[in-house]
């Protein structure tokens, strides 16, 4: 049972093979070694949940990496439920991604790198989920995040992607900062940062409180705070969530695999499996909820009247990931997991659509100009309109029993905010249906908006890109199907199958008011759809009227509650003005400069002097050295 | 039986002899045998030690030393040939080019 | 042989017990003997330079020298008396005191060898634990000899023998050097006897036969290591008239003479009593004729060494001289990787064989 | 007594041929005071009971590098040699930082105490033979030394031939 090893190895090995060998050897070849790396990862990982549901455990240590003096860290791996969900969902989507990747990337001149780099974010983001402890966490976690850096800034020739970049990698750095005061704390509370040994602790610090700046604060309140940081960065939760929308300057892959599907998960992720911490503070839990609800509302709104394809689903990517984060809030970390784990699939089968539309489009993006794809691009409409309708929460589909669930959980948990975040939820429920359908409608029906020659180049994907479509969409259909609550006749063996890693929230709800939830999670999605067919199939000139109407408050979501403007003028351009004036102006050119020039200056006044001693004449020199030998053994002698 | 201080005395002085001759020799393979002197001190007061500490470590250090001797002083007449071929001179203080 | 001497001591003065006295009286034995051993290797010597030039003469279908006594055997006294009373010419450019010093150096190493070697059982001048090494160290202070007397007789001639002889010394010595250490291991010492009486107990009874590459090269590095043809370059008349002596004359250049001669003489004699086995024979030859046994040690050595020099004078009167970068080749690129690997076969052997 | 005449002896002759090898104007006679000074701490040597290293004083100071220094000498120019100064000018300061040396060695040597003895007596040297122990502690404990040795020596061989080796005409 050893080679689980070969899931975060193999792409490993394959990032390796393409980045030494790519640029000269594999060239147009490079996708083979990934994708058969990948897929051998995907096959490990199945039969490691085979396993995993047999009901064996891993936990193995696998090499010591750090010892410095208590301190002691090694690489190891920790399979359980948890992880084996997260080895599927990660194995999974990337290799379809990867195939994917072929026709979408096919004949770009990084051809080998992207593939690499594919591979190593695999590898990253497998060794994030594998950790044992916190600092191998921590180094997927990075990991992943230059991975995704790396990915944003693909077309690094174009400005805004680089800047995109940049903007995620330093945006992170905020959130990773108070991670990494969170592992500390960690270490300082526990004396080791294993998960086994922290989580079995964690119960007797629960009432534990530490000094800071003169208040008593909760402890494990701080720690799990700290730890959340790292996850509102990158699960690109509000305030922090402005470098999302942007990382789609990527390819769209990237944006699928990275920034749908597994990296942004991650976030949810640690939550979920820090929930032993994050159950023992009440205060953090609604922080979590509260935030999570917040933003899915606040980004669902923003998502309503954009005109990017690829920005529409990213913020729909955010108002989702903070469903997750509602829900581990209210203690449902299983709900939260479960819609990680439908969402990856269908989210990335809609970044996978707008991808192949774009493939469509030549990268036109604009919702406006497109319109009546439907008869050009069959599949991907299909598929695009199934995947629209899992996140719908239509039911049957993979959305709707995640959705509900978490929905119910939320009404039914002890979560002091429970029954808020509800309403926000199916809020966000109807909002989501209506800005999906929306893209929908725009896209793929009524007439053609764009040239000509647009139009006459419009054509399906090859079928590289089309059959991972369609294995998504099987997903994304039948992935909740393992999670049909008792309600409706399931086993709900997905909640039972995570029990004994994230427990589950006692619920009080009757059976009534559980249809009840559902029902009306049912209705708000499907007035949503029916919202949206209305304002833009029916009556077109409904929404332009809507905007003018109330020009101010469609300004304000259109751009973004001007968020990235607030964060300019608070941070950035306070920055550079200090970065101007005072380093620049005065430490750089007054100070440091003074010093540089002023050293070479002494010293080369010195050294004129000095230089006289360098006669050429060895035994001058020798006599120097003879003379010191002298000096030394006199003043050991004479101390 | 000797005291041990008299070879040590003995040693010191082919030692300084030698740092002598070191110091003030023009010709560098003069020189060089001053250094070969100098090793040669310390050698002494290293088998005097090894015979009256009864430790064999010592006649070791001889040993090794009398060995890298052999090797330095291969090197070293090498360097002064080449030299000699340069400069056609054998006089250190002829040759003070690396001077500041 | 010293409690021989001690008994005579005894019977004339009674028991000696001033200690003075008594280290006197050990200070003149060893000295007898030194002169004993002189006086009979200079004999030695002496019939060598006769027994070359019937050998020689035989070789070329001479008869050699007849004239100075029955068959000529009081030449090498003839010879004598001639150089003893040649004119002793000293160039006017040499450098006195080492012109003068060079021979005596030469030959004076030469002869101090001989101090080390057991005639026969018991008996060695200085019977020392490093007595191989002694001679090396004796046969590497004659180069100076050579050096010094190229150098100081300020002759061209003189100079590049000096310079040949010497890179010519140090090289074989490298090969004569290691070719022995085979021997030193199966022995596992270095004082001869103990040698010549580890070979008794050998199987064989002599070492030539298991170490043949060490002998092989052994003789080979000796005719360098004595200037002998075909590789004595440093006195190859027909290049460099005579090579380092080519200034010296009479009694000095005697000495040279005497000082190769005696060389020979110690090469032969270690190869005898290391290679073949000193003073004794094989015991499977005394168990099957006993009564070789009573036949003195002294006898067989002497056998076994004017054998080896016949090899030389044998080997000087068939080859032709080698050129000097041959020379040189042979010694670095055959004798020293021959030896070497010998070194390394015998330590094999001697660590998988127990009791070898 | 003897041993102190002997060693009073050796000292004495030793000095005195040290200087006369730092001394001598001529490198030849020099190289000549200097073998016959190895000779001397060879018997030195011989006098504490290491005849195995007396052997090797004479065999490779003595037999090899000395040699190679006569060689050396012999290659130069002797006749400009004999003309000119053979000190430098700043001698005396060297003279006296030699003497300081000398003077604060001969301090420290007034005040050392002997370490215990070790296990190697006199009577055990003799029984094994010197080579032998010498050896037996060669090739154990300091093996690794001894083939770092091997391995310096194979350097200076390579180091010497391509230092002194003529560079060809040809580039």
């Amino acid at each position: 049972m050893n080679n689980y090893l070969l899931i975060p190895f193999l792409p490993l090995a394959a990032f390796l093979i393409n980045i030494l060998l790519g640029r000269n050897f594999l060239k147009e070849k490079a996708h083979w070694v990934s994708i058969l790396a990948v897929a051998g990862s995907w096959v490990v990982a199945v039969m490691t949940l085979v396993d995993i549901l047999a009901g064996h455990k891993i936990n193995q240590d696998l090499y010591t990496w750090i010892v410095s003096g208590n301190f002691k860290v090694s690489v190891g791996f920790l399979i359980d439920e948890l992880t084996a969900v997260m080895l599927i969902v990660v194995t999974t989507c990337s290799t379809l991604i990867h195939i994917y990747s072929v026709g979408y990337m096919h004949g770009d001149k990084g051809y080998y790198r992207f593939f690499a780099y594919l591979s190593l974010f695999t590898f990253c983001m497998l060794m994030l989920v594998m950790a044992n402890n916190f600092l191998q966490l921590y180094f997927g976690w990075e990991g992943v995040g230059l991975c995704s850096y790396f990915l944003i800034g693909y077309y690094f020739d174009k400005k805004s992607a680089s800047d995109a970049g940049k903007k995620a990698f330093i945006v992170n750095r905020f959130g990773d900062f108070g991670f990494g005061l969170g592992i500390i704390m960690i270490f300082l509370t526990f004396g080791t940062i294993y998960y086994e040994p922290v989580f079995a602790q964690a119960g007797g610090f629960a009432n534990n409180t530490v000094n800071f700046l003169g208040y008593d604060v909760h402890l494990m309140t701080l720690i799990a705070l700290l730890l959340f940081c790292g996850s509102i960065g990158k699960s690109a939760q509000m305030p922090l969530h402005v470098w999302l929308p942007d990382a789609m300057e990527g390819p769209t892959p990237v944006s699928a695999l990275i920034h749908a599907a597994t990296m942004v998960t991650a976030g949810v992720f640690l939550v979920a499996r820090c929930s032993p911490i994050f159950s023992l503070s009440e205060t953090a839990l609604m922080v979590v909820a509260l935030t999570g609800a917040i933003t899915s509302l606040f980004a669902a709104t923003i998502g309503l009247v954009q005109n990017d394809i690829k920005r529409i689903i990213a913020y729909s990517t955010i108002s989702q990931l903070g469903y997750m984060f509602l829900a581990c809030g209210v203690g449902a970390y299983t709900a939260g997991v479960f819609h990680l784990y439908t969402h990856a699939f269908f989210k990335a089968l809609l970044f996978l659509c707008a991808g192949s539309v774009m493939h469509a489009m030549a990268g036109e993006l604009n919702l406006q100009k497109m319109g009546g794809l439907k008869k050009y691009m069959p599949v991907t409409y299909l598929t695009m309109l199934l995947a629209s309708l899992s996140i719908a929460g239509v039911p049957g589909f993979a959305g709707f029993f995640s959705k509900d669930e978490i929905l119910w959980l939320a009404y039914s948990g002890p979560s002091p905010v429970g029954k808020f975040v509800w309403l926000i939820g199916t809020i966000v429920a109807f909002l989501t249906a209506f800005y999906s359908f929306r893209l929908i409608f725009l896209t793929f029906h009524g007439k053609f908006r764009g040239t000509h020659e647009q139009e006459h180049h419009l054509h399906e994907s090859p079928k590289f890109m089309t059959i991972p479509l369609m294995l998504l969409c099987v997903g994304a259909i039948a992935s909740g199907w393992v999670g049909i609550p008792h309600l409706l006749g399931g086993g709900a063996h997905f909640t039972e199958f995570m029990k004994p890693v994230l427990g589950h929230p006692e619920g009080h709800g009757t059976h009534a008011e559980e249809w009840m939830v559902m029902a009306i999670s049912v209705i708000a999605g499907f007035s949503g759809i029916g919202l949206a067919y209305f304002m833009y199939l029916k009556r077109a000139d409904i929404p332009v009227k809507i905007a003018q109407q109330f020009s101010g408050v469609h300004r304000l979501l259109f751009n973004k509650y001007y968020v990235d403007e607030l964060y300019s003028f608070l941070i950035v351009r306070p920055a550079i003005w200090t970065a101007k004036n005072i380093l620049i102006g005065i430490t750089d050119a007054k100070i440091i400069e003074a010093i540089v020039n002023g050293v070479p200056k002494a010293i080369g006044i010195f050294s004129e002097q000095l230089r006289k001693f360098q006669t050429g004449r060895l035994q001058h020199y020798a006599s120097i050295m003879a003379l010191g030998i002298l000096i030394i053994i006199a003043l050991m002698l004479w101390r | 039986m000797v005291p041990l201080n008299w070879y040590l005395m003995l040693s010191a002085a082919v030692f300084m002899i030698g740092v002598f001759g070191f110091l003030t020799r023009r010709n560098i393979i003069i020189m060089f045998m001053s250094v070969e002197l100098m090793l040669n001190g310390v050698n002494i007061s290293l088998i005097s030690f090894s015979h009256y500490l009864q430790d064999l470590r010592g006649q070791i250090l001889v040993f090794f030393i009398i060995t890298v001797a052999a090797a330095e002083a291969a090197i070293g007449l090498a360097i002064i040939i080449a030299l000699f071929r340069n400069k056609s001179t054998a006089h250190v203080d002829e040759m003070n080019e690396m001077k500041g | 042989m010293n409690e021989i001497i001690y008994s005579f001591i005894e019977y004339f003065i009674g028991q000696v017990s001033n200690p003075w006295l008594k280290m006197g009286i050990d200070v003149f034995i060893i000295l007898i003997q030194i002169a004993a051993v002189v006086v009979v290797a200079l004999l030695h010597v002496a019939y060598a330079t006769y027994f070359e030039r019937k050998v020689m003469a035989r070789m070329q279908v001479r008869i050699g020298p007849t004239e100075v006594g029955p068959i000529g055997l009081l030449q090498p006294f003839a010879d004598g008396v001639k150089l003893f009373f040649k004119e002793d010419i000293i160039p006017a450019n040499a450098d006195k005191p080492i012109f003068y010093l060079a021979p005596v150096i030469f030959f004076a190493s030469a002869l101090t060898s001989l101090s080390v070697l057991p005639f026969f059982n018991n008996f060695a001048v200085a019977n020392i634990n490093v007595g191989l090494l002694f001679i090396f160290a004796m046969s590497s202070i004659g180069a100076y000899g050579i050096v010094m007397s190229g150098w100081s007789s300020d002759s061209k001639f003189a100079f590049l023998g000096g310079l040949r002889s010497a890179s010519q010394v140090i090289s074989y010595e490298i090969a004569m050097g290691l070719s022995l250490v085979g021997v030193m291991i199966m022995a596992g010492s270095l004082n001869l006897s103990e040698i010549v009486r580890a070979q008794h107990q050998y199987p064989t009874g002599m070492f030539a036969i298991p170490q043949f590459i060490g002998f092989f090269v052994f003789l080979i590095a000796a005719l360098a290591e004595t200037n002998r043809l075909p590789f004595d370059l440093p006195e190859a008349e027909s290049e460099l008239v005579a090579g380092y002596f080519t200034e010296y004359s009479g009694f000095r250049f005697a000495m040279f003479f005497l000082g190769e001669y005696t060389g020979m003489l110690i090469m032969s004699s270690v190869a005898a009593l290391c290679f073949l086995g000193g003073w004794t024979i094989p015991q499977f030859i005394t168990n099957a004729l006993p009564f070789l046994s009573y036949v003195p040690g002294i006898v067989w050595f002497l056998l076994k060494v004017y054998l080896i020099m016949f090899f030389y004078y044998w080997v000087r009167s068939t080859f032709p001289r080698y050129r000097y970068d041959q020379l040189m080749g042979i010694g670095w690129k055959v004798l020293i990787p021959l030896a070497l690997a010998n070194i390394v076969l015998t330590a094999f052997v001697k660590i998988l064989v127990k009791g070898l | 007594m003897l041993a102190k005449l002997f060693f009073g002896y050796y000292a004495v002759v030793i000095i005195f041929l040290s200087l006369l090898v730092i001394t001598r104007k001529n490198p030849v006679h020099s190289v000549m005071w200097m073998l016959l000074l190895f000779f001397h701490i060879a018997g030195l040597y011989l006098f504490l009971n290491a005849e195995f290293i007396a052997a090797i004083q004479v065999i490779v100071y003595a037999g090899a590098i000395l040699v190679l220094f006569l060689f050396v000498v012999l290659l130069l120019n002797l006749r400009e040699e004999l003309q000119v100064e053979r000190f430098v000018g700043s001698w005396p300061a060297g003279l006296i930082i030699a003497v300081a040396i000398f003077a604060i060695v001969v301090n420290v040597i007034r005040s050392f105490v002997l370490a215990p003895p070790g296990k190697y007596s006199i009577e055990y040297i003799k029984e094994a033979t010197h080579t032998k122990a010498l050896g037996t502690i060669l090739y154990t404990e300091y093996l690794f030394p001894f083939e770092i040795a091997s391995l310096v020596l194979l350097i200076a061989i390579i180091g010497a031939i391509v230092l002194a080796k003529r560079k060809t005409r040809s580039h």
